[in-house]
């Protein structure tokens, strides 16, 4: 039996690469999300867009060729590369609600057996930054939560109501964790896919404060 | 692997419409913005039963519209006389003299054809609001006119306005004019007009193209419609003789079709 | 005293062209509007707009070098100059409906005493063409009817109540025609303020179906 | 006359603001779209008041958001520091890390600012329906969450959405790239943002530009603001030793401003 691990940031950014498919239309959120395009196979021609006004990004600037007009949404400083398009905001949000993002990975802080999203504030806070995640998650076509099964406390992620406040409903299909793939399958719940080397279904349930139903075809994680 | 949405031919590119499906298609009048091969291809297809939405109902060929001296294209009116159109939603449906009949108002006068008048400014928000996901908006548009029958009217701050919802369709026939393999468009002049609207809110929009260049030959701020939008792109040929309204008149009564 | 005239279509775009102010946004209409930009005073910077999607429209094009990609609402073809925008149609009408344009030039088939527009349909052919021209009634900052007083079978084109259909309601300002100039006053109805060489207040009363209050400094129309 | 929108100082740019304004604000966050002499120049104008409406409260000052190595530029934080400002709607109120307070939060936390969170679609949404003539459209973004409190929701084709109302301002900042004399403007890559739409929405808009060119200058097909829309130009300086954080500190300790 294997040894017991969950996967780095990294590893769930791989995870999710494999989801991206050949000339898909993609939006990647901040954190973990933001990874995941370094990870899709060569070859593969994805178009990357940004709620900073940009379709078609590639990969990050290099050191000194930094240009203040040329930023991602989480302002990361872009590189300049052939078949890139600028828009203004309100075409940027046009593309994101009006259903032409085929997949969006985003991060959240919790995320319910029915796919509800909250992942914008932290309620001891009392305020926060909305941007365009709600956007994101009423708009694309998929919605792909990229995050630790467990929050710093230990707690489960994955709940059967969300306490944080929402983000959206019943919009999240696929959450790829540090320990799980988990598919959210509408008016069932949750549906363990994919687990990672030497973690029993068992065990995960236990990390999850939802109930999972577990695929006859359980896999391992493959990266 | 590399994205690619130049189709061979305009055959190809509108082989898959069927009967009774909804199409945008541009042409502000003249031709400019008006995609001539991808009409004749639909025409050479024979899909019926179709909703056009477009700025005019076909005018450009009966009444001259925008056509400098001698030459005269084909336009949408071609698929309304063969009979493949049932209902057309346009802002200019007839020539501006009353005696200039286009096949429209010719099939109109006949009960063969339904049109839906709509004022132009509100047909290309109502079409820029099915691409953005607003299902529905205010206006002030034709408010107190024959036009704001069945439609709810409603007050902010002191004045009326009309609620008007959302058009999508299934295809939409775009002209431009330059365009890369990815699907970024330019148009140029006068003729983006509702072509770059009328990309953004169809399943699948086909753009009819003068060019095609690598990527990086369109400046990304200068992009008109980006890639997102396009699923196929077709280069129109350097002749336009298949577009002359003669050449569609010469085979037309070869093939026997009205 | 003088001869009686009416002006003709050029007259009547001289007196319109009066009233476009240095820098003004004007959108004219299809007809008699199309004339007044050449009256404008040499020196005076208009900013015309089309609905074909343009800003800062030239003159004609010279025969032999019309540009397809290069119309007016009416067709025409434009000559390029320099300063001109391109833009969509949806941008175009956002324009007028937001309240960009300072002025319009609209020609009608009526106008009532209370700025009623009619311009659009004739009942009997029972369909027409809507176009533009209702968004720019309704979005104009100032509408300037600029018609015959008559029409063709010598029946006022300016009435108490249109009985043609509709434009919008009470969006005139100005009536500049063959016989006079006449401004719309909110709540009162009609002011004569300007009358063509020749005539009398009578005699333009007897051929305006809605009464006229004359100005008290009431003067011939100079071109 | 010709006409000429050039306006020789930031100082005549910004004059007229009273107290009291409503201002459009670019800065998507970094200090490419971010019209920094025009709010060092509303700062030293000290008009009070006022309500901002933008992307975000000011946070690339106390996060360093898209700014390259070293330099740190002001934000609207120093109309907030500054005690100006009564309001901010905004997407992104406050900076990603709880620990790094950027001046509304701080101001906000001490009942001193009020704060409107919009999503940033629906914020952009809003500002272009308020340029485009159209009070209010619906949307499906924030439908069950706490942003839908107090807002009218209603069914489209089986789906909720609610309804959002247009915003306009007295003033817009516009950060733009080159301009010519008639107010055309054009941006540069992603810092057309926000600015492209303010510019459509506001009473007056005031463009901050890197350079003027004549008319023609500009491609007819590449203007990304047409000239109607901007009523004020005036020109950066090329040195932007006025805007760095550095110099703002050392002015305010200066003339005892906080």
């Amino acid at each position: 039996m294997p040894t017991k691990q969950r996967l780095d940031r990294d590893g769930i950014a791989m995870r999710v690469a494999k989801e991206l498919p050949d000339g898909a239309v993609v939006n990647l959120g901040i954190g973990i999300p933001t990874l995941v395009s370094q990870y899709v196979p060569e070859g593969r021609e994805i178009l990357y867009h940004s709620e900073s006004g940009v379709l078609g990004c590639g990969p990050l600037a290099d050191p000194g060729e930094e240009d203040i007009d040329l930023i991602n949404a989480g302002g990361q400083f872009l590189k300049k590369v052939p078949g890139m398009a600028f828009f203004h905001s309100a075409d940027a949000f046009a593309i994101m609600r009006g259903g032409h993002i085929d997949i969006t990975v985003l991060g959240a802080l919790q995320v319910s057996e029915r796919g509800d999203l909250a992942n914008w504030l932290y309620p001891e806070r009392g305020i926060g930054n909305v941007g365009g995640g709600m956007d994101l998650a009423v708009g694309a076509k998929r919605v792909i939560v990229a995050m630790e099964h467990t929050d710093k406390q230990g707690r489960p992620k994955i709940v059967r109501e969300c306490t944080y406040p929402l983000t959206a409903r019943e919009c999240v299909s696929l959450i790829v964790t540090d320990l799980a793939v988990l598919e959210v399958v509408k008016g069932k719940g949750l549906l363990l896919r994919e687990i990672a080397p030497g973690w029993t279904p068992q065990e995960v349930q236990a990390l999850t404060g939802a109930p999972l139903h577990i695929a006859p075809d359980l896999k391992e994680i493959e990266l | 692997m590399p994205i690619n949405k130049v189709v061979p031919s305009f055959r190809e590119a509108v082989a898959d419409i069927p009967d009774g499906a909804t199409i945008f298609l541009d042409g502000f009048g003249g031709p400019g913005g008006m995609p001539h091969f991808l009409i004749l291809a639909l025409w050479e297809h024979g899909a019926k039963n179709l909703t056009i939405i477009s700025n005019t109902a076909g005018i450009a060929m009966a009444a001259g519209f925008g056509m400098p001296g001698g030459k005269r294209y084909i336009d949408h009116s071609i698929l309304i006389e063969s009979g493949q159109v049932r209902k057309v939603i346009a802002s200019f449906p007839v020539t501006a003299n009353p005696s200039v009949l286009c096949a429209a108002e010719r099939a109109w006068r006949e009960g063969k054809l339904e049109i839906e008048t709509v004022p132009q400014g509100t047909l290309v928000e109502r079409i820029r609001a099915g691409g953005a996901g607003i299902p529905a908006f205010y206006t002030p548009t034709g408010v107190g006119t024959l036009l704001e029958r069945g439609k709810e009217k409603r007050v902010f701050n002191g004045r009326e306005y009309l609620l008007e919802t959302a058009l999508t369709a299934d295809f939409a026939f775009i002209r431009a004019w330059k365009a890369d393999r990815l699907g970024n468009l330019v148009y140029r002049g006068t003729s983006r007009n509702f072509n770059a609207v009328m990309a953004t809110a169809a399943r699948i929009t086909i753009a009819e193209v003068d060019e095609v260049v690598e990527p990086g030959g369109i400046d990304p701020d200068h992009v008109h419609t980006p890639a997102l939008y396009v699923k196929r792109i077709v280069v129109r040929p350097p002749d336009d003789t298949p577009i002359l309204a003669e050449t569609y008149e010469a085979r037309k009564r070869e093939r026997g079709r009205v």
